[in-house]
């Protein structure tokens, strides 16, 4: 009914994402949208404010680059394998500037999705008693409650980003959006959002989301564009389509830990790319084959033809 | 008023279905019940409004019917729907976020500022008459950012003091109103089987806008509970078009069951 | 891993539902399991506290039945059809005997679950400003904001039923549960239950459900017993196994106005029956087969193997 | 200590996986992060605890991974499970809603009383060492039954007085402790390389409770950053057993990427 939204990425970004910007690239593990990340470097985009449960090495990459003078996240690791090295420069020696940083537990990060999402003023949780987390973040707040006086909870206001962008299995060029796998904080990061980008790794016709409607994570009229870019979250994974290259994250430990390391990995694969597609060449054949998984399809439910 | 209906072509619900769906057009979200209000979006889609999104208050997002639903949640508007949500998520990231441009409510009582009653008639606590009570009345007149009312008018459901407010309406005081800081602004207009009401952008009160063909200042005086506000170019309903009437009846209510 | 929690529906509800509990059975139009309705009718409990967004049919006929001393609700009313009278004459004239109600709106009642699902000890809601639901309703109370002291926001209790009892499409001997179609607020009030019967039209091996986990609903870590009950839920539906009986719904009118036309009913349709199975039986085949909708099949998703 | 190592014929990595499983006999329901606690509770299902039931912090119920998972993430951990679930449900519904009997922590700094440290070495506004942060630790701290704590010990991470209090233990005051009013009441245990230490139930304070064999009090005394309570029948930690050493070896982590 609505006109299409498909656009490019780079049209995307382009239109949707502006300087001084809050941006959420959410994703837990699963479906991280690393070629937004790139696009975003790639247009020289400053002064952003970046949210994400997990920065992960898509926001070590953006933040070496120079993108943002914020982070608002819940834990800053490379999951299993060592650290950010970008991001800990700025925190530890503001080298080669300081970075701000708004720090939560994970269900805090959540909970402020929700928040924002549900235009709630605030959100309440049993997290950070006697813990020294809402010392050095004076947002989180406590409340007592109206039905017992005993209980006095903390609460944490609501997150509302600017652009979220969230990446998912298929799409409809309206923006209805299937995704299955983890689906960690996406659904309530676009929600909360002023404006959404859904990346997909296959743009598929509606009568394919009308076929299975619980399967629908996000309707299309929160969306903006719809930018159809296959292996997007390389290395992170896509359910279904390519495994995380666990190798790379091995390798960023090395990349991110030398300034100029980092630096030319971003010439080679981002800056002196085109866009994602030059990148997905690059990788090469090899790769893709050996991240390619199996199938295991999920079975037909049956919803009933009511004439 | 059976000749009447005859004469004029249409039915009391028909009219009331044609005034409304032309409010709808240009609106973007609409917050869909059952029974009149559906036929009315349906419409509206079909004529003023092709680009208007349908949420069903059940959670779906979308519907293609295959037939005119006859509850809420029907299983005809969740096959071949676009999306299916929880309740939680209808009300929490729709409703009270602001998504939702226009939604329709009704009640058994309404008052000159569009406060509505949908929980007694009578005291509470032993009432004559138990109505339904809030549903999602109350969030939908607080956080849609324009209400429409749909309901036949009669002295005793255009009253001049509602038994219970279930659903806050405009104040009366547009200072207080323009205060409250809520997507809601109070009902935009309520349709009648006699006339097209708006609200005073003043008084927040409610103004006779246009009359439907055939009937009179007086008959609607008859059926209001209070003195009512009149526009000063009072106006005539335009009747229902030969194609909305065709759509009605061929294919939006085939067996007359809400239009008759 | 855990043991079959298999049960009748007599054994189920025998073992479960006490007298005085606090009982939801949810279901918004959907899977509302009148069987477990009518059972708990047959087993002649009492004093029972019975929390539903909406009442429906099945209420009036429990609070007909002389099941419950009190009712917790946001809607109530016949669906486009009419009223619930059994409930009315108990509110109206005190007919049989008084019935204490504590009312909410939609998503008061929605927000109650969500809180007591999370042990959360409010949970906040932009509703009810200027309208005299607080004032009959001591429960619904207000807060400030401690992010905008201009920001004063009403907040609803937790509801945390003894048991709640949800039907499904189909769930395995471990309680994992998948539905689809309306969801309503099943998996809220599942959650926030002390015990949880699970009623399902289909027992599944767990294969079915583990080729497609993001369609379980509720885990059955939280659920007490599996009953499988075919057609449980008619007049209400089952998506893609019936439609729902309108019919039924317009003759509840005429039947619940009168209470002996009720109480004929229920001796002919609940005492007079052994279980929900000769309900289905005298019910009969022309009407089963007159609500069996067409097909109407999902399509797969693929969810890769990763070995 | 490698040679020690060959002469026990179990890596120190090996004895606490072996050791920490041993602890959750009779426990219901874990959640489960990724590395050592992975493979410590996927040991327990295969020994003194076959119905375990794993939570994985990602969302993930009823894992059957056909690989060792790498990340917590992992697509394997999804393939073939029994149950999916958002982020907000698992912390809400499952964690905060007191369903999590036993839950994982580690840590760059401990104390006496189980007070964990992950966010800062050096001060918070210019760290020395910018640590994670808690991610769901605090949570789980607060709101799981019992919390194990896996790390090796020493002087620098068995500290007097954290640099930051990211996720609460004992306060030391057992009265203060029982009237939180939280699911969770402090670390129930720590596994180290040197040996297990449980928690005293007056003081709240970790207390020596076996050392693994070969392992003498000395070194322990080395290893902590203060006089270190020791309960009156220390034991010694049994080794792990050849059928423990082979679920290790053969099936949990054949290419012992975290046993070694």
């Amino acid at each position: 009914m609505s006109e299409s939204k498909v656009a490019s990425m780079r049209d995307a970004v382009a239109d949707l994402v502006r300087d001084g910007d809050t941006v959420a690239i959410e994703g837990f593990t699963h479906l991280i949208c690393f070629a937004a990340g790139h696009e975003i470097i790639r247009q020289r985009r400053r002064d952003l404010t970046l949210a994400r449960m997990t920065p992960d090495v898509i926001y070590d990459q953006m933040i070496g680059a120079g993108v943002a003078r914020k982070l608002i996240f819940s834990w800053l690791g490379n999951p299993g394998v060592g650290s950010l090295h970008a991001i800990r420069r700025r925190i530890e020696q503001a080298d080669p500037e300081p970075l701000e940083i708004e720090e939560y537990s994970h269900f805090g990060m959540v909970c402020r999705y929700v928040a924002g999402a549900s235009n709630l003023p605030f959100f309440p949780i049993r997290s950070y008693y006697e813990s020294d987390i809402p010392k050095v973040n004076p947002n989180i707040r406590t409340l007592t409650s109206p039905y017992d006086d005993a209980t006095e909870i903390y609460v944490v206001p609501p997150l509302k980003p600017d652009i979220t962008i969230v990446h998912a299995q298929r799409a409809t060029k309206d923006g209805d959006t299937q995704m299955w796998g983890l689906l960690g904080c996406q659904k309530e990061a676009a929600f909360a959002a002023d404006r959404v980008i859904v990346v997909c790794e296959e743009l598929v016709d509606e009568a394919v989301v009308r076929r299975d409607p619980n399967r629908t994570v996000i309707p299309g009229v929160v969306v903006d564009a719809v930018v159809e870019q296959p292996f997007a979250c390389h290395p992170s994974y896509t359910q279904g389509y390519y495994d995380r290259d666990n190798a790379f994250y091995l390798q960023w430990e090395a990349i991110s830990k030398h300034p100029e390391a980092l630096e030319g990995w971003l010439k080679e694969w981002v800056y002196g790319l085109d866009g994602h597609a030059e990148y997905v060449e690059k990788v090469g054949a090899a790769t893709w084959g050996a991240l390619k998984p199996g199938d295991a399809f999920s079975g037909e439910v049956n919803y009933g033809e009511y004439a | 008023m059976a000749t009447t209906e005859r004469d004029l072509g249409y039915t009391k619900n028909e009219i009331m279905i044609a005034a409304s769906s032309r409010q709808l057009a240009a609106e973007r979200i609409c917050f869909v019940g059952i029974g009149l209000p559906n036929i009315v979006c349906n419409l509206a889609q079909r004529t003023v409004s092709p680009s208007l999104q349908l949420v069903y208050e059940a959670g779906v997002f979308g519907a293609r019917p295959a037939r005119l639903p006859l509850s809420i949640g029907d299983p005809t508007l969740v096959s071949g729907s676009t999306a299916v949500t929880s309740m939680f998520e209808l009300f929490a990231f729709y409703l009270q976020a602001g998504l939702i441009d226009v939604a329709f409510l009704g009640g058994a009582q309404i008052d000159r500022f569009g406060n509505l009653n949908t929980t007694v008639i009578g005291s509470y606590d032993r009432p004559k008459v138990r109505l339904p009570g809030s549903g999602g009345a109350c969030e939908i007149a607080i956080n849609a950012r324009k209400v429409m009312v749909i309901m036949r008018q009669a002295q005793r459901s255009f009253v001049p003091e509602l038994h219970f407010r279930t659903s806050p309406g405009h104040s009366g005081d547009p200072a207080h109103d323009r205060a409250r800081g809520w997507f809601g602004t109070g009902p935009t207009s309520v349709v009648t089987d006699l006339g097209t009401w708006t609200f005073d952008e003043e008084t927040g009160e409610m103004t006779l806008w246009t009359l439907h063909p055939g009937v009179s200042i007086e008959q609607v005086r008859e059926n209001t509970g209070w003195e009512p506000r009149i526009a000063d170019d009072l106006g005539e309903t335009p009747p229902p078009t030969t194609d909305e009437l065709r759509l009605i009846r061929e294919e939006l209510d085939p067996e007359g069951v809400h239009a008759k």
